[in-house]
């Protein structure tokens, strides 16, 4: 280990939506098992087969890329190959990220949280979600704001941990958004899936840089 | 999980590249895609497009044709198409004269073909879309996402359809179907679960002498779970739910849908039908139509809808204009 | 036992009655009876009566109509009805041009067709009969009751159904429906099992991974148990089994029909036809016409069948001929 | 008891068709098993509904009618009400039965035999079938012979057990008519439903004129 990174490049990116990638296809049928509970059981298959489009997509060189085009491509392989509601907000996230880093070879961590800020706002866009809806977006928006907030002296192991209680909390939520809202107060006690995949997804990132490179 | 299939991966290809080869005459598959069009788009008409996710046959390709739908966008099982593909219709199908999108009301559905709109446009096309909601199994609010789309959809197609092959504009054909969607209310009962194929294991389970009423199409639970009644007690259950949310008086119209969700037999359905039948019957209101069979399913669900539609004279006479395609 | 039904002892009468209600535009019930007779008795035409037990619907009220039967006599479930039940559905479809009856080859059907038959010629009537035994998966043999009779019945009602719309005499139509007959082969198979209300338990047990070649459409054994296959092998299997007993050749023209047996969804009925669409295409077959859906059931048995029938333009033209049913 | 009967009349016709009504009840389920084995598992019900209907059809007081009305009535009631193949079968028996007591107000029991054997014609005549087609009829026509041979000094409890020799014998048959020959030689091993409801109706009218009146 030589650390955690100070930089986010496109190599990075690469990384991280691969073991995002693995991450999904580990958990498959626990997605699916809670969006069963909630949902209709085709999260973690859509989520699976989307990822695993977008990883294809990322040409094993892509160092002439910048981190918008990387992410463009990221972000439209989802929307063409997840389907559903969160292949829709997963992919204007990833847009939306693109918008930000256009022409961008190299962020700070500072900008990874204006990024990741970005791409809740392409989620909040698309979905018209408020945080609190018991959706994905109660892992994007405050880890965006825990972010801005701590990223001088950010732990990674620390927003892991932060993230697994924002997860947490979304079992507690009445659903107002996505298909679990038909459920009304039922949906309480069960933990959103597609916050749950977003949990993995900056697991993902937080295990990638602070592995480092 | 017993299913006639070949490959869970490959179940929404094959069956619309089975749809394809068996119907010809009606529809063709766009290359490389899961669209069903219908073959004969020569004249210049406003065009129609539905989809959604897949297992709901013959929802949505066998509602393609002259009469109905111009295409239809297939998803994967339960999973909203993607806006590419759906794009990819709404140019296959735009004959200058607009295009609009027939949307059931589901976050996945709607983002998607929100997005597909959005590229359309941006290359020009006049597009609009409509958003079906006639399960009332769930509240209507306007704070939430409000009411599933169900059944009543195909009642929208229908008469949209009638309207757009007479040569109505884009607008006039988009106000008809926000017209019957308002006017068409549904609600589903279930005696069984189901299996999507990549999953393979069914959606929930119910006990063996237990029902779920207000049953949505994926499987999502209802308004309660309660002991297995009798055809008659479900169909009255269905009827007065659906009689809450738009009060029938005597001597209005309607045409009624008894929809079977995928594994109930015909038999039950009409066993049901009878009672939906007889129930309007005492209240004096006119059925002009009732369609009992296979309309929008839930893979191998057992259990079955109810729909109605309030007629007045033109969707009457929209209903009854003939349609060419598979399942109509 | 999950059913929407409200009493086993009912279940015919109800359904009867509500596909009565439902469709009062072109069936109606005969008082007392399970007859269901098209309403358009008019026009002086040979008549053609068809019927069996229950539980394979739409077969057969629901190909009642114009262009296809004049009455259809429902029997309790998987029981030939009565002598006099068919004898009644005679008297009231009989124009004084004869009645041929469409009798599925089930020893309980002939016999109570044929005491029908002996009933009407005392009363003067000029009655045919036809007999259907299409199922290949039975030994064909005159030594014993010779071969099944399932979907194929419904060509034989549309063919015979359309010529005698046409004005044809007595005659012609048996000779037609003979025609058709000797044209017509189906074999079945099934995932899993059904269950005759008034029995309540399943007619036999399919382990969870296997199927039945052959089934039969009251839940008859068939040719072999093995283990489930894919929905590929499947088709090439009933395909092979047709051909053998039709041997088909390059620009042979056939009609297709893909039946499911109640609760296979309609996603696995176009992924069967898919590769039966495909195999034909390798051998050159014409296929003029591709049918896919449930014609003739088994309750909520999962499975299906294939039927090909040999087209001639004489036949090609009538199966094209439009007809008002319920379910054509 | 008073002894065996030596003479049949309307009112042993009446109790032995009630009482065959019982049995058949009492064996719906048995029937159905053995008809789901090798046929469509419907014969115990249909069987119980015809003979409910027979029964109903006959006026408590018969003394008006002679034998050959009150055969006609049951077989019509049975042809009306059984359908499927035995409603047909057993149908014509009852009819054929009724043609040669047409006018008798009573039988010997020589005269027995030959309505039997009658009986066995009207099987033969409707279904096609042959002795040791594994029908019914493999019960009917034996039985018809047996009693012509016996008749002069029968014993009912012979009668019974000579009965279900020839029921038990259809069990190593193979199917040439009905449902169950579809199966050609995998109906050996299964006991044929008809036989065992023909069985039965036999029994019955042992047991009712060996009580005697
Ligand atoms: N309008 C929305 N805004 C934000 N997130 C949403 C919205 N609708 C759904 N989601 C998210 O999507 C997840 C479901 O994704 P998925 O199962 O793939 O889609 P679908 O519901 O179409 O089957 C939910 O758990 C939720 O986190
Ligand atoms: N052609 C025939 N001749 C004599 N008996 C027959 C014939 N066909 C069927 N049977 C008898 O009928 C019995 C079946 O009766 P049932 O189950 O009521 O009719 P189905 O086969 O129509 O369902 C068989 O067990 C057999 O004894
Ligand atoms: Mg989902
Ligand atoms: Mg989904
Ligand atoms: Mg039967
Ligand atoms: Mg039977």
């Amino acid at each position: 280990m030589k650390g955690a990174s100070k930089v986010i490049q496109v190599e990075h990116v690469v990384k991280w939506i691969q073991l995002t990638h693995q991450k999904i296809v580990a958990t498959k049928d626990k997605l699916t098992e809670l969006d069963q509970a909630i949902g209709d059981g085709d999260h973690g298959i859509n989520l699976a087969r989307g990822l695993d489009a977008a990883i294809q997509n990322l040409s094993p060189d892509e160092s002439k890329e910048d981190l918008g085009e990387v992410f463009q491509k990221i972000g439209m392989a989802l929307i063409a190959k997840v389907g559903g509601a969160s292949g829709a907000l997963y992919g204007s996230a990833f847009v939306h990220m693109a918008k930000v880093c256009k022409g961008k070879k190299l962020i700070s961590l500072a900008e990874l949280a204006q990024v990741i800020e970005a791409g809740a706002m392409g989620i909040k866009a698309r979905g018209r979600a408020e945080v609190g809806d018991k959706t994905m977006l109660d892992i994007w928006q405050p880890l965006a704001d825990y972010l801005n907030e701590h990223i001088e002296k950010v732990s990674w192991e620390k927003v892991q941990q932060f993230l697994f209680e924002q997860m947490e909390k979304t079992k507690e939520l009445v659903a107002k958004k996505g298909r679990a809202a038909f459920l009304e107060s039922r949906s309480i006690g069960h933990l959103d899936p597609g916050a749950v995949s977003s949990t993995y997804l900056f697991i993902a990132l937080c295990e990638t840089l602070d592995r480092g490179e | 999980m017993k299913k006639l299939i070949n490959h869970p991966d490959y179940v929404v290809q094959e069956m619309i590249e089975g749809m394809a080869l068996a119907h010809p005459q009606i529809i063709r598959k766009l290359n490389d895609t899961n669209i069903l069009v219908r073959t004969d788009l020569n004249n210049a008409k406003v065009a129609l497009v539905s989809g959604g996710g897949s297992g709901h046959e013959p929802a949505h390709g066998g509602f393609v044709g002259t009469g109905m739908l111009d295409a239809a966008v297939a998803g994967e099982v339960f999973t909203s198409p993607t806006p590419d593909q759906i794009l990819e219709a709404i140019k296959a199908v735009d004959r200058g004269k607009g295009v609009l999108l027939i949307i059931k009301n589901y976050s996945g559905d709607v983002m998607n073909f929100e997005m597909a709109m959005e590229l359309a446009e941006a290359e020009g096309i006049l597009v609009e879309k409509v958003v079906v909601d006639d399960d009332v199994a769930v509240k209507n609010s306007t704070y939430t996402v409000g009411r599933r789309g169900i059944a009543g959809t195909i009642f929208v197609h229908k008469i949209a359809g009638a309207l757009a092959e007479q040569g109505a504009s884009l607008d006039e054909v988009k106000q008809i179907a926000d017209r019957v969607i308002l006017q068409t209310k549904s609600m589903g009962m279930a005696l069984s679960s189901c299996i999507i194929p990549a999953v393979g294991k069914p959606g929930f389970e119910l006990p063996e002498d237990e029902m779920e009423m207000g049953m949505g199409i994926h499987g999502e639970p209802g308004i309660e779970r309660k002991k297995v009644v009798s055809a008659d007690e479900v169909a009255s259950v269905l009827v007065s739910h659906l009689q809450k949310e738009m009060p029938l008086a005597a001597n209005d119209r309607v045409a009624v849908m008894v929809n079977g969700l995928g594994a109930t037999p015909m038999m039950e359905l009409y066993i049901v039908s009878r009672k939906v039948s007889q129930l309007l019957q005492e209240s004096k209101i006119q059925v002009h139509r009732t369609f009992v069979g296979e309309y929008m399913t839930s893979l191998e669900m057992a259990g079955c809808s109810v729909t109605f539609l309030k007629l007045d004279n033109v969707l009457a006479e929209l209903l009854d204009q003939p349609a060419q395609t598979i399942a109509w």
